[in-house]
């Protein structure tokens, strides 16, 4: 228990917004608002806002299909990402790219990716990037447990290493990759000790309780803002629902899935109110106050109209030189 | 005959093969029970055949494929599954450098006989890295054979020959229409590299297209019969070989060539077919060889922006229209206002 | 004006680059001194630049093209090595699935002056994994913009426009003409993107070209023309975009088009270019369209066994002669016995 | 010192053997006889010939860009890779493959490779075809030390560590990558403990003394023989010569490359004759019959005929229908 209380409340909040924003997809998937299909990190919420909390705005961030959590974490406001995911005037990326790709450069989010691995190599130049410059901050990758066996990992782990990068790994090992458990895809016996023989440091904290993330991501974001080289942060935790919107995930054992209810991060948050000095009416308070915001959230989104359509033959090119060139006129 | 869907025609033929010839088994991301693939093409056959011949991997594309590639060249028969074509770039050095040439660079010393299955396929707002269909990089690359089969019939048909066959196949699916419904034959349905498929006859223009964009073909040459136009739609079924001949002898009677591809016009299979017939059966046309195809950009996840970069059928329609109208064919100027101009790219 | 080599032109590029601004950098394998590149390209770079500017990688293809767009979104100019083209294969998803697409995934938030430099190219009995020219896969990937340049002072030029633009360009060079000698225009030297270079005028046929090729077709028009042939050498010079206009404009003169490329026939960018002009230009043409093109098979070690299986003077010099002599386009029939025909590939 | 007197005698023979092979390719690749650029093992015998001394007939190898040494080591007649080089009917890839590719399947040489890293995860297949199909025997993936920092080693050691394959990795750490030292690709520590990490057995061996070698290879083989899973040998050494033909090797210490001369595994070997029970003029002996043969392969491949101009189109497809449809005729 290292949260104060003002923390700690702060904390519980953005699970809380995290939980409303995850859960109020599936909905709006279910009404075929939200195309296309949807990853949701409902239950890894602890690990978002453990990481997010301990970031300032010069950080940068990276994610995955599953990176609403540490989006939202970030600091980035839930209508834009309302706004992208339904395809609306005011999404972040103009509705070009959706669940998947939700980027906000102006609070640091880099961008989610599709590509399992891919963020990583990016994420070092990132890191490169600010050393190069002389700036200030700290890059997170934030990958899944199954990216750890792309090979991305590997050449990002080393670069980092070799370079001494300014970069953070946080593995959320929510212990499948799709249908597929740890022991079916890894070969690794123990992740830090793996990790750690690239010289990078490594380690570990419970995914499903916050204080627990933020004592270890604060360490962690620390090392690594000192200039002391790239380091990892493994977080064990657990998906409440199937892989996407597409899954009913019935690969996973009921009684396990019951197990790890108990340990809804919610839930274990509520139960450590009082130790961190904060009471139950406090926490109900804020969570009207979230789902308040959320539904104005998603009523402002689903008010906009349509992203325009001349938007789907913009932003490929940024130079006028390049594009005049397209369109016949050259420099 | 059966009625099956497209997926369930394809779950088949790898249960034939499997069944048939011990040497065959899959390997991919996720492809056991409970789960049998992200589109369920290879569901319950973990179950039937054991995790033994359904081999679950890492997320190691690079990796795996490689792995299959020395499972080939030492007498076993790997089926691969890239869950989407767009992840097939992170094997690519397997898929370029290695699977199609080892058996040329070892002067034939080794076969590979190996299928990579992987759907491409768009029309699903999964966005910029999930809907890329990339077969032409892969027609450029010797070594290849490929399919991409718009029917159940078929996918079950060509997917059997695949497995058959003593050489690499990239195998194409479309996510699109796994749930397409049709008959399919029986058991031993073995479908010809090589050999399109004329799916409508007809005497004014030549149709030809690929895959899904069979359907749109098929769908527009309908519309257009209501108008008088008699439109024949050739489905290449494989394109690598594709079936020259048979675009040839339809070009010979119609004069008029209109190529319907999925991905992004630019370089795409659909020049390829447009090249040899403007070389091969230049004295045949009448008029310009008209390509409907993908704008060139990346697919955007919105479905109303999806459905301005990738091609409708009223683009299809359109364009035979514009084919049929060009007699002059002295500055045909094809790509009239009304023809999507899919080269335009950048507007202001 | 000074007499540079194609490589030391490349240099002078970088150096002048790198010296005007700060941002620019230079990744790949063995860029630094006293290697400075596999083909020496970086030469002296490192030393005068210091090793901050000219990174040294592992042989992490992928890791660090990636590392290179992670700079490039926050504000640095990379100009990233592939020793070999081959290679880029390994980084195939960054190529493919993150570099192109980024800029339009965000809705413009980030920008990628990004460049890959590699070389193609055959010719060097170096077998299939180094020589190939594989440019026709990333022109079907909306957001490259590709240069292909065939001589020093376009090398130079280009590489300058290319490393100023602010968008992602696949820069390939040709290990062939490294040595190849030009005069080059000192300093501020900026070529544009699509614009077509006419390296030689004519009025019979037009041969459109790029990166050695030009020189095989320059070659061949010398030794036309003695025939009473006037053949108009077109080269690209950029690929994407590419300049339709001339070509057309060209086409609308001659009436006849020869296209060569270094790699296979099939899907090559040739095709595109066939496309393009049996299209737009159907009306101008007076015969078919031939593509002088590789062999649909990998590159052989053995120099004999290479040259025939990549393009040669005298299958270009042989096909204007048959476009030339295909007066009657009906079943024009231009891939006649004195054609090589690229696209045969199995001989019994 | 493990060799017996014989095993000593054939371990040398094969050094000289590989020595007098890589030094003639040079010779003819100046007189521009061997086509391409070709990278030779000079100074690295040791490796070859103390790995290959310890597989069977039904072990196979794949190896990389420098590999002549690894594939003379299995058996491999250097006849017909001269005629390969040379680019001559009876070369084993019919002059398609050359130097970089050199492939014989009859004496379980799976092919040599171009792409650095490439070849590991064929190797794993092969390990796994293996395993499928009860076949005895063990797989060897020889890698350059750069070659560990590619993408591919992380995913091939993870799954061969997954799948327990038969494979042993042997590390051929010449100490650099072309141009580039160990200590700018490289930011692990400890190769070893990387290695160890993914639960696969590593172990080290001087790469320029044979008996090292041997004895290293020999207990690694014989596990991963013995069905324990895979293994990694890693065996530092140096390169005589700049990285191929085009290199002069400018990037090395005059005096780093004469200290690593004294240790050229030829001369250790040498040094260590009488203990092994053998006589300088029994080696005398050996080198005048490698020279002998190495000559007569020479002039034999030289006698033979260009590699038939129809190669150049077969051996791409192997299925008579896939044949037949190019041509037209369907099955
Ligand atoms: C290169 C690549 N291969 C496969 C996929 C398909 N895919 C998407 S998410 C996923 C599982 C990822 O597992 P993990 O890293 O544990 O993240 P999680 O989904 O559990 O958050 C897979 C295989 C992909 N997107 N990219
Ligand atoms: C993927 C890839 N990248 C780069 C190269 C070019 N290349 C050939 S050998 C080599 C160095 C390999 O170093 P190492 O693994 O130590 O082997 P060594 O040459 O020292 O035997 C490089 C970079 C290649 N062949 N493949
Ligand atoms: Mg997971
Ligand atoms: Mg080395």
């Amino acid at each position: 228990m290292t949260l104060g209380r003002s923390e700690f409340l702060a904390a519980y909040e953005t699970m809380r917004r995290i939980r409303e924003f995850e859960e109020s997809l599936l909905r709006l998937h279910g009404q075929a608002k939200v195309p296309g299909f949807v990853h949701v990190s409902v239950w890894q919420e602890a690990v978002s806002a453990g990481v997010g909390m301990h970031l300032r705005p010069e950080d940068q961030i990276l994610t995955t299909h599953r990176g609403h959590g540490d989006i939202i974490a970030k600091g980035v406001a839930i209508e834009g990402m309302y706004a992208e995911l339904l395809a609306r005037l005011g999404g972040y990326c103009g509705g070009k790219g959706g669940s998947m790709h939700v980027t906000d450069v102006s609070h640091g989010v880099l961008g989610a990716n599709g590509i399992v691995g891919a963020n990583m190599p990016i994420a070092a130049g990132v890191a490169l990037s600010k050393k190069m410059r002389g700036e200030p901050g700290v890059v997170v990758a934030f990958i899944g447990d199954g990216a750890l066996m792309n090979g991305s990992t590997h050449e990002t782990l080393n670069m980092a290493s070799l370079w001494q990068l300014p970069l953070l790994i946080v593995r959320v090992d929510n212990q499948y990759a799709e249908s597929t458990a740890a022991r079916y895809y890894s070969g690794i016996p123990d992740v830090l000790v793996y990790v750690e023989s690239y010289g990078v440091d490594a380690i570990a904290a419970d995914g499903n309780d916050v204080d627990a993330v933020s004592e270890a991501a604060s360490r962690a974001i620390a090392r690594v803002r000192a200039g002391s080289g790239p380091g990892f942060l493994q977080c064990r935790t657990y998906r409440r629902y199937g892989h996407n919107t597409a899954d009913p995930g019935a690969y996973r054992p009921p009684e396990e899935v019951e197990a790890w209810k108990q340990r809804d991060p919610l839930i274990v948050a509520r139960a450590s109110a009082a130790a961190h000095g904060a009471s139950e009416p406090e926490l109900d308070e804020i969570d009207a106050r979230v789902m308040r915001h959320i539904e104005e959230a998603i009523s402002w989104a689903e008010a906009q109209p349509e992203a325009p359509a001349a938007s789907a033959f913009t932003d490929l090119y940024a130079d006028p030189a390049t594009i005049a060139a397209f369109g016949g006129t050259l420099r | 005959m059966t009625m099956l869907r497209y997926r369930a025609a394809l779950n088949e033929a790898l249960r034939e093969e499997l069944e048939r010839d011990p040497r065959v088994f899959l390997i991919g991301e996720d492809l056991r029970e409970p789960w049998g693939g992200t589109f369920r093409v290879t569901q319950n056959l973990s179950t039937e055949f054991g995790d033994e011949r359904v081999l679950n991997t890492p997320i190691s594309e690079n990796g795996f494929l490689g792995v299959a590639l020395g499972c080939a060249i030492t007498g076993l028969r790997p089926v691969v599954e890239f869950m989407h074509m767009d992840f097939a770039m992170m094997a690519m050095d397997q898929m370029t450098n290695q699977v199609p040439k080892i058996r040329y660079m070892t002067g034939g010393q080794v076969s590979v006989p190996l299928v990579v299955r992987t759907p491409g396929g768009g029309y699903k707002s999964s966005a910029a890295q999930h809907g890329q269909c990339l077969e032409a990089m892969f027609a450029h690359l010797p070594g290849w054979l490929i399919a991409a089969p718009s029917t159940p019939a078929d996918a079950k048909g060509l997917l059997k020959t695949a497995i058959r066959l003593d050489d690499p196949v990239l195998f194409m699916e479309h996510k699109h229409i796994y749930m397409l419904n049709g008959e399919v034959p029986e058991s031993e349905h073995l479908v010809p590299f090589g050999v399109a498929d004329v799916k409508r006859a007809g005497t004014d223009v030549t149709i030809v297209a690929w895959s899904k964009m069979v359907h749109f073909a098929l769908e527009a040459a309908e519309t257009l019969a209501g108008e008088g136009i008699s439109a024949e739609v050739i489905d290449l079924r494989t394109l690598v070989p594709w079936d020259e001949a048979a675009v040839l002898e339809s070009v010979h009677k119609t004069g008029r060539l209109v190529i319907v591809q999925e991905p992004p016009e630019r370089a795409g299979f659909g020049a390829e077919v447009a090249a040899v017939v403007a070389a091969k059966g230049f004295g045949d046309l009448r008029t310009g060889i008209i390509r409907v195809a993908g704008r060139n950009v990346p697919l955007p996840m919105a479905p109303h922006l999806e459905n301005l970069v990738l091609p409708q059928v009223s683009w299809v329609t359109d364009a035979v229209r514009a084919a049929v109208r060009g007699a002059d064919v002295r500055r045909a100027n094809v790509r009239g206002a009304d023809v999507p101009a899919s080269s335009v790219e950048v507007p202001a």
